[in-house]
Order: C-alpha cells, then structure tokens, then sequence
C-alpha cells in the first residue's frame, strides 16, 4: 500500500496502462500540458492535446476505438459532454448494437463534476446517471482513490465506452492504494464499506464519506447502518444492495446529483421491485436539489446531503417501523 | 482513351446500373410498405468514380444515402436487401436496416445516419492508420453531404485533420439537397470548397456527375495523401433525382430544375459517351442491363426468403 | 369535438398559438417547407427554415426566447436532440438560475420517437429521462391527439424551456379534439384513463394503449385496473400517481424507454418513498431493454411491451398479494 | 487627434486601469482562498475599445473572461467582486460566481462559460432585434476567444449569421491561449478571420493591444452593421498576460513569447502615447491610478459585506 491522492491515482493509472499496452492514447484540451511526464515517457503521438471541439475529441476516439485503438479523452467538466453526446450517445453506445457486432468500443471518457469549487452548474452538474439510462454505456464514479486507480485501469482494458467520472472533492483526498500494477478494480461490483444488520445505506462518489459520517453517528445511538459504495453505476451490482436489503429491511439511498430519474430512483426502483417482502418501512431519497448547481459557496453547501439527514432519516425508520410518512427528502 | 480505360468505363456503366437498378427494386417494394430508404439516384457517378481510386487496405465512412457507396465498393445486393428488410442474412443481422448499414468486410466502416456522425468519427478511423493500426499506407474516405457541412462538426473535423495532418479524403457530395430544405437556404455560397478552403485544405470541385471528371480528381487526391498524409477535399458538385426518403412525391422540388439535372443523370451521360465513342453498342449496353436485372431479381428473391431476427436476439450486441 | 390524427392536433396548436401571439415563431429543417400554410398566413420570418445545425437552432431559440421571442424548434427525431444539448440542459436549463432570475426561456423543442417506423436509434431513441432528470427544463409526452394539442398550447405560452415529444406511433391515430382554440391542457397533470380498484397501471405515449387493453383484459378475469396516463413526464403529477396506488396498493409501470433510471423507477421510487405503508405487493416495472432500438421490425415488436406482459404481471400481484419474486419484468 | 479624442483617450486609460486593478485585487484574494477567475488583464484595450462605439440599445454577449467587457460597459466594481464572492449583492446574488456573470440592465445577457456557448445564444438574441423586440436599430455584440473558434458552433453561429442577415458583430479576442493549450497546436492557421472569411464575412484583424485601432475597426465595422443589417467580424490579435484561471504560475508559458507581449500591454502603450503626445501629464495618471484603487477598495468593502445566500433560497429561479 501507498499513500497517494485521487489525483495522483488516476495519473498513475493511466502511466500504467500506457507503459502496458502501447495502443493506449490520451487526447484532451491540455493533456499533454498538464502530465508532460507522459509525453516524455510515451511521445507526443499518444498523448496529444487538442483543438477546443469535445465534439471531434469524442469523435475522434470512438472512430479510433473501433480501429484499434484504446483511447482515452480528458473532456474535463461532466457539463462539457454537452458537447460529445452524438458521439458518446448515438455513436459509441449504438453503432455496436446497430452494426450486428461489428465494432467494438474501448474507450474511456474522463470528466470532473461535483461541488467543492464554487464553480456552478456549468462545470457542476452530476449527470451520470444520464449515461446510466442511455444503452451500450458503462459509468463509473468511485469514492476512494484506491478505486479510481483500479476502475480507471479495468475500465481502459475493458472492451465497451465507459464514463468515467471524478468528484472534484475527492481530487485532493489521500489514501491507501496497493502498488502493483495489476491492481484491477472489477466493474459492476459495489464495496461494502460498513457493515451492518438495522438499515442499508446506498451512495457512491463524496457522499459515501457522508454515509460513512453518520453510519459512526448512528452506531453511537445503537442503531447499526450497513454502507454500500456502488462505485460502478453501470453495470450497476444489483445483487450486493438486494442482498443487504434483505438483511436490513430499511434503505436509505445518498447522493449529490438531483432525484428524478437519478440512480436514487433506479436503487429505490429495485428494492420496491425485488426486495419488497423485505422491506420494514418506506425507502429513503436524500439527493441534491432539482436546480443546477450555484456557484456561492453557502449555496453549494446547502444542496449537499450532510450527514445529520441521513442520520435522522435512519433514526426515524428504525423507530417508526413501517410508518409512512414522506420519506423522500430532496435537500432544500 | 485506352483499351483498359474503355475497359473499365464500361465495368464502371455496369456497376451504376446495378446501383440504380437496386434502389428502383427497392422503391416498388415500399410502394408495398416495406421501410423507406435514402436512394442515390443521380449520384452513382460519385460513388463509383471515387471508390474505383481507392484499394482495398482504405477505409470508407458513409452515411444514410449509402447504397452506391456500399455496392460500388462491392457489396452483395442481396445482403444489402435483406438489411434493408430487417432479416438476418443482412450485414448488420437487421439490426440497422436502410440507414446504418456497415460492412467491416468491405471496409466500410461506422456508417452513421446521424448527419455529421461520419465526419465525427472519420479523423478517429485515419488516426488509427496513421498511427499504425490497420495496413501500410491506408488512407480513409468519408462521404457526406452539403447538409452534413453545415454541422459544426465539419469545421471541427476538418480543422482536426489539418492540424494533425491526417491521410483523410473529404469526400463531399453536393446534391443541392439537405433533405427538404434546398441548399441555397442554408449557405450564403453555392461552393462547400470555400469553407474548405478556409482551413487551408487543398481543394478540388468538380462535376459529380461525370464519372470521368470524378475520377481523375479522386485520382489526384489520394496520391496526394498518401505521398504528403495530409488530408484533401473534393467537393462532388451534383443533384439527387429522387425524393429525400422513399417515398417522396418531391412537391417541393422545382420542376425546371428538376428536369436540368435529369437530363444530366450520370448514366446517360456515360452511355451517351460510350455509344458516341464508338466503345459500346447498344446491344452490350442492353445484356448489362439485363444481367443487372437478374442480380436485382436474384437478391430480391434471397432477400424475401431470409429469416426475421429471433426475438432472444434482440439484447445481443449491446456490450461487448 | 372534433376528430383527428396527432399530426393534426399539432400543426393546429401551431397555427392557432402563432395566430394568437406574433412572437411565437417557428424554426427548424424543413418546417417551411412542410408546413407551407404557416409560411402563407404568418410569413417566412415567423417559419424558418434551417441550416441543417441543431446546435445552433436550439441556440438561437435560446436567445431569442431570452430576447422576447417565443420559440418553437422541430429538430425532427430525438436521438437529433444529442447535438443540442448545450443549448437545451447549460443554457435554458441553467443560465435563469445562474443569473439569479434575470432571463425566462419560453422554448418548445419538439422531436419524435418510439418504435413505428423501422428506423432505428438513431431515429428511435426513448430519452425522455434525460431530460427529466436535468434541473430547468420541462418534458410532455402525451398518448392523444387532444392532448398533443392542449399541451403542446400550454408549453408555448408557458415561460419555461419545454420538451416535446411526439411518439411515432401515435402520428396518425385519429382522436376528439376541442374545437375551441382556447383548449389548454395544464402541465403537471395526469389524466386517469380508467379508475379501477385492483391495482394501478402508470405509463405515458404509446403505452398508455397497451395498459387500456391489458385493463380490458383484466377487467374479463374480473380485476379492476386504474389507468393514468402521465402525459407531463416533468412537472410530474405525484399527487395522482400517489393517491392511486394508496387506493389500490398495487403498481405496475409501464414505458417504452429502458429502464435503468428511466421514468418507471422514478414512480417506483415515489410509491417506495411515499406510499409504502399503502403497498400490498412489489412494484412492478415493464419497461424497453437496456439496447439501442434496432430497425428490423421483427426486434422492434419484441422490444415493446406487450398488453399480455401486463395482464400476466397484474394477476401475478392480485393473485400472490405481497410474495416477492421478481417483478423487475424488463423486455428480455 | 482632436481635444474630445484625447479627452475619450483618458477617460478610456481609466477604465483599463480600474479594471486592471479591480482584477489584480481579486489576484490577491484568491492567494487567500477566493473563488478562481480568469482575468482579462492584457486584452483591456479589446474590451474598452469595442463597447466604447456600441449604444446603451445594443446587447452583448460575453464569457468566463468577462470582467474588462463588463466593466467597460461601466458595471459597478462592487457589485461584480461580490458575485465573484457569492453574496447577495453580486449582479446574480452569488449564484453564477465568477463564470457566467450576466447583467441584463447593462444590456450583458446570457453569459455562457460553456466557450461557444455564447456562439450558439448570439445569433438569437440579434434574430429578435432583427423581428422588433427591443430598441430599434440596435445590434449584438459577441465577444469569443481564439479556442471558441474551434468548437462547430462558431461555424454554425457564422454560417446563420451570414444566411439570415443578423446585426450581429463577432468580437474573437485571439489571446494566443485556449486555457493551457497554445492556439498554434490548434490551429493551422494563425488567423481566425481565415475561417470567417470561407463564410463570405467581412472581417478585420487587427492589433488587439493598441486602442486606437481597436476602436477604428469596431467603429467602422459596427456603422456598416446599422447600415446593412449584416454581420461582422473583428479579430483582435492579442494576448493573455496572466494565467488562465487563477491562480495559475504559468509554467507551460513561453518567457521569450510572454515577455514580447508584456512590453506590448496595452495600458502601457496608451499611457506612453497619452503622455507623449502631451495629452495627459504623470501627476494626471498618478491621479487617476489613486482614484482607481479607491474604486476597488470601496468594492472590496462592499463585497466583503454583502451576506451569503440564504440558504431557503437555494431552489429559486430554477423555473419560471
Ligand atoms: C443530426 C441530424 N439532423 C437531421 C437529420 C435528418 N436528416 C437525415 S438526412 C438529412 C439531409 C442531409 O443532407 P445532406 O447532408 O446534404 O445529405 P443528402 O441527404 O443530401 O445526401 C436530414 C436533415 C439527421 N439524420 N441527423
Ligand atoms: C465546452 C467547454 N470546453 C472546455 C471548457 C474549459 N475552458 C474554459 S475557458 C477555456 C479556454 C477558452 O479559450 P478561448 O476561447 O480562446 O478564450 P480565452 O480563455 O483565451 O479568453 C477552456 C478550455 C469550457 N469552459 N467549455
Ligand atoms: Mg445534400
Ligand atoms: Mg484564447
């Protein structure tokens, strides 16, 4: 184990994967600016920056996936895939499916959202699970940066396009990442980071630290949260959370991205659906707001699931059973 | 004109025939409902005059209006049909039907029918080869349209090729048609060689439906990038006859000219200068257009005969 | 009353709004030329044609509705919308919030989608979620031509940005319609097709019809379905939705779009959040596979949810009361 | 040069002052923690230059780099380092911060930090203009950097422009810069105007950095709008002096290339011409540089003041 941050893991990473495999590119506004070690290292070939057009750096990478190449493109903030949707959307998670088989897309797409930065709701928007709805695309958002090293290393191996997004909160965070090189993280598995018998808590990204925050809490008020990390989002480890519910008859989902058709809903969807005789009482949302992102700091704060929601939240269904009050508490 | 010229002018009248006789077969089936299609009629000049330059290590993109494309570069009309049909025996299972069709095969690759999807994807197709994927010395073609030139993705694309100096053939088939809507709507010039121009492209402009004319600039063109690996442009100046999607009654279409172009159909033009050249009589021309029949009639019957998809197919091919 | 097909329903609102107010314009490829009447009576500025650019066409209904027009673009076929996304979820969606109030976006975007036509996804793509999940915007996907007409009404004289979609299959199917030019249909309201006691079928677009058959069905084996037709997938009418499944305790959803955070688990979501002390049985969700639509019209028919698919599932719960098998019923 | 001239000349020299100041205070907040900004410091003369001949009628656009273009469109210094802090009082009541800064009673509308967004916004906002709304004869003004050119959108936003005869002026400020990419490994060519000009635009390049010419260009340019109805196009060639968002050490930067340009701020140069030409002494300057720092520190008070958001305010103004 070594100490590192999430930033430094996600570098790491990708030096692995290029010392590796000799296929894999990196294309990106300011790529090669900002990790010049790998230009020295692997030629300006394989790490290039480009013209400021997200439409023709995703372009481009699907087209190269499909011909031999493992791309992988920097497109910085979640809200700039704007910008990448047809070829992200129409081409890599379609042309697969509409060829018969022909094509196959090994591709990673990089991009930071989340609050942290006062940045707003043009370089904030936690839209993952956008990606999540649209077919033929895989989605990964982990917590620790143990698993941004092992997602991000499966992730450039595997064979379909894959989302791969950062929590700018995390950026700077350190932790214990394992120092082989083959240290591979597998998709559509979810970690249990706690485990416990009275109440399942869901979240993925920053949040999981929220989870984590009040899982403590409440384990000093006698009341034991199991925390579920899904690190992946797509495949999504639906036997891991069906199976804790089962355990703890209570789910309470977290995450900072807004509600409607957020993965909140698709956790909360498959406990009502195939966990229902399980369940002691009504299952509970605690997402971020249907509003963009501010960029005040007081504002920011405010639309973040903090951990005395979740714990109140747990202590009232572990108290009042199976009671049904309204249990879906959008922030704000 | 040499005897392998005639030779091969005579080999190309052949190929549009078949093109033409295709998509003819196909607009009588959807009289009967079967799934309309983006027909190429008028354009099978540009398709045969530029994939006729191109070898077989080259990679081709195309887009909704792919039929001469694809049997120009050799594609069984049969397979085609029964794409078009949503049966297994298609090139894409059924999968894509009319407007998507690939054929990795034939190196026609990631058709999209997403107007602008090609040219997005197309520097990623030629990267790979400059970067040594693929086989020595390839280069990529993408056709599109002057609608597609007006997605801003042309410009990026275009732009991305310069700056990397990548072996791309813009290949631009002006048909004077963005679905409904006439070209002179949507750019203030007639020529999609002076955006071109502006990001500093070699670019040529020529007459599409002359297959000679065609030829010889796509001739130029791909010497020209594999000897510097830039990209180049050419802009194929010319018209489609028929309705935008099948069918079409054309209402919108003006009449005069309509019938300009019309009497400008590539291949007439081509049989007029065969017979006039004394490099074909009519009887020749007549057994071509019988043994296009029969291959029509031949793959309309494998078409027909070719089994629906299974319902347990319909999640394969999502993921890898 | 009078009867005709969407289609119609449409092109009236159309008329009858650009009649009523002279800053309703129209703008996309080939609405000029297809609706050659509006162009007659109302003028070439007010019915644009278009370069082919949706980036650029839903741009420029952004400022212009910002700048006191009132937009309507048709950018033809949903998955179309990919390339106008920056326009529609940063701009419209987001820049009212960020200026703290100082712009209103009144904007109809219309597209087509749904299985029909044999055209494929890149012509047929259900993404309707996407947009309910992004903050700012709001998404009708009515099931009849009275509908089309008064929603479509409604969102062009509303102040916010609206999504319009229009199932291919609906196109043209004939329905009553008001003759009054004042038939406005208010957002954020389902509409109960048939009231029934047994259990509640939830759906919207072409799937509403396949919920109607599988009620009559029921009805025959002496199960009392309630229908609602969602119609507004955003404002969402929770209120409805709610009070029936308290009444019924039972919940089918049934769409056409994929599952995975899709509309269906979003009323699930709300049923688990909300009315789970109501809940007798699982919530069901029959929606479209996680795939690409493909064209053959053999895999297009598979794709759908079929009324027998419903039948089966709404005995199931009716008969076995709260077991808890699976009930996650997506196509294949 | 007449006594009004030399009397706007001064009037400009503190404006580009001011709003030198008004940025470098923020510098030295952000070495403390403060939310992030890209500073316009180098490319005052653009901002100050252009919206000096545009009408109080007349709209603009602008991006991330908004500070010059709103101040010298004379925004109140308080008003916007308080957005930039994220209370209350900033022109967005702290919602937008720094990046997307609108300010609808100064005419500065729909600021877009997504580059291009405000490409794909102006076309629309100068269309109304065009239909009636808002005062007659006014125009739009949109003000872009070098690395907006690259996205599609400008080539969609052109080709509108140019088809539908917008009044609208396309500013392109190319700094040289697109964050941490040099434009010279995005572009083949150095100019911006090349691509407009494929678009059959009027364009003038000239020296971003030297007022009088920015001025003459926009003059000329913004009569013949009022005069046609069309578009035009500006490129102002000059270049970012500090990082891209700060703080930022510059590291990746060119010192041969950075020092050039230094020795060409454009406030040195108006100063030295102002004092050379006799038209304004050192005491007047120092006079000047003292009001300013005034200015900016009655702001900083202001900003510092101002209460954050409540947070019972965090779901307002989402929708209508
Ligand atoms: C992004 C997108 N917008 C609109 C369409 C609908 N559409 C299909 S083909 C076409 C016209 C394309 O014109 P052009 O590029 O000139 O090609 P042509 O059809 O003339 O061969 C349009 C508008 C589409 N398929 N994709
Ligand atoms: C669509 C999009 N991509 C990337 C960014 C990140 N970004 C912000 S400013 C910038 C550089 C813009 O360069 P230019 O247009 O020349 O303006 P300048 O910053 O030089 O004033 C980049 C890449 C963004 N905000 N939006
Ligand atoms: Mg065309
Ligand atoms: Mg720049």
């Amino acid at each position: 184990m070594i100490r590192m941050t999430t930033a430094d893991a996600i570098h790491l990473a990708l030096r692995e994967e290029m010392q590796r495999d000799p296929r894999v590119l990196l294309m990106g506004e300011g790529v090669a600016t900002k990790r010049a070690d790998l230009v020295r290292d692997f030629g300006a070939a394989r790490v290039r920056n480009t013209p400021l057009a997200e439409a023709i750096i995703a372009g481009t990478a699907v087209g190269a996936a499909a011909s031999g190449l493992r791309p992988v493109i920097d497109l910085l903030f979640a809200p700039f895939l704007a910008y990448a949707m047809d070829a992200l959307i129409n081409s890599a998670g379609k042309l697969r499916y509409l060829s018969g088989g022909q094509f196959e897309f090994p591709l990673v797409t990089l991009a930071m959202t989340g609050s942290a930065w006062c940045v707003g709701a043009q370089h904030n928007h936690n839209l993952e699970a956008m990606f999540v709805h649209a077919p033929g695309l895989q989605v990964l958002m982990p917590s620790e940066p143990a698993d941004f090293k092992g997602l991000l290393k499966t992730a450039i191996r595997d064979q379909n396009p894959t989302l791969f997004f950062t929590d700018m909160a995390l950026l700077y965070q350190e932790g214990e990442v394992p120092q082989t090189s083959e240290h591979l993280v597998p998709l559509g598995k979810a970690a249990i980071r706690r485990v416990g018998a009275d109440l399942t808590l869901v979240s993925y990204a920053k949040t999981v630290a929220i989870c984590m925050q009040a899982a403590e809490q409440l384990h000093a008020q006698g009341i034991a949260a199991e925390v579920i990390d899904l690190r992946s989002l797509k495949p999504l480890d639906e036997a891991t959370v069906l199976q804790s519910v089962r355990k703890t008859g209570r789910l309470i989902v977290v995450h900072e991205a807004s509600g409607l058709c957020g993965v909140a809903a698709e956790i909360a969807a498959l406990a009502a659906t195939q966990a229902f005789d399980s369940l002691r009482a009504p299952v509970v949302r605690i997402t971020g707001p249907d509003a963009p992102s501010a960029s005040s700091w007081a504002l920011e704060q405010a639309a973040l699931p903090q951990a005395d929601r979740v714990v109140n939240a747990a202590r009232e269904l572990v108290a009042r059973g199976t009671s049904g009050s309204n249990t879906n508490l959008h922030i704000a | 004109m040499t005897a392998t010229d005639s030779h091969l002018r005579l080999r190309q009248l052949e190929t549009m025939l078949l093109i033409r006789a295709y998509e003819e077969q196909l607009v009588e089936l959807q009289r009967n409902g079967a799934p309309g299609t983006c027909t190429s009629v008028g354009q099978e000049a540009c398709a045969v005059g530029v994939i006729d330059v191109l070898e077989s290590r080259d990679r081709i993109l195309t887009n909704h209006r792919s039929a001469a494309h694809l049997i120009a570069r050799g594609a069984d009309p049969g397979r085609l049909m029964a794409e078009v049909l949503g049966r297994v025996d298609g090139y894409c299972g059924g999968r894509s039907g009319s407007l998507h069709i690939s054929a990795q095969e034939l190196g026609v690759v990631l058709t999209s029918t997403i107007v602008g999807g090609e040219l997005s994807m197309a520097p990623g197709v030629a990267l790979a080869q400059k970067m040594g994927q693929g086989e020595p010395g390839a280069i990529t073609a993408v056709f599109f349209g002057d609608g597609a030139a007006c997605e801003g993705v042309f410009h990026e694309s275009l732009n991305l090729a310069v700056q990397w100096q990548l072996p791309l053939l813009f290949v631009c088939e002006n048909n004077q048609w963005q679905a409904f809507v006439h070209r002179r709507e949507t750019m203030a010039d007639e020529a999609i060689a002076s955006w071109a121009r502006g990001h500093g492209l070699d670019t040529q402009r020529v007459d599409g439906n002359d297959i000679e004319a065609v030829q010889t600039a796509a001739k130029d063109a791909v010497a020209k990038i594999r000897a510097t690996g830039r990209p180049q442009f050419l802009e194929l100046v010319t018209y489609r006859l028929r309705g935008h999607f099948e069918p079409d009654d054309q209402a919108y279409v003006d009449a005069a000219e309509l019938k300009h172009w019309q009497s400008r159909d590539p291949i007439h033009l081509l049989r007029e200068w065969l017979l006039g050249a004394g490099l074909a009589d009519a009887a020749a021309i007549r057994a071509m257009e019988t043994r296009v029949r029969a291959r029509v009639a031949d793959a309309l019957q494998f078409a027909q005969a070719s089994a629906w998809p299974e319902a347990e197919t319909l999640t394969e091919y999502v993921y890898a």
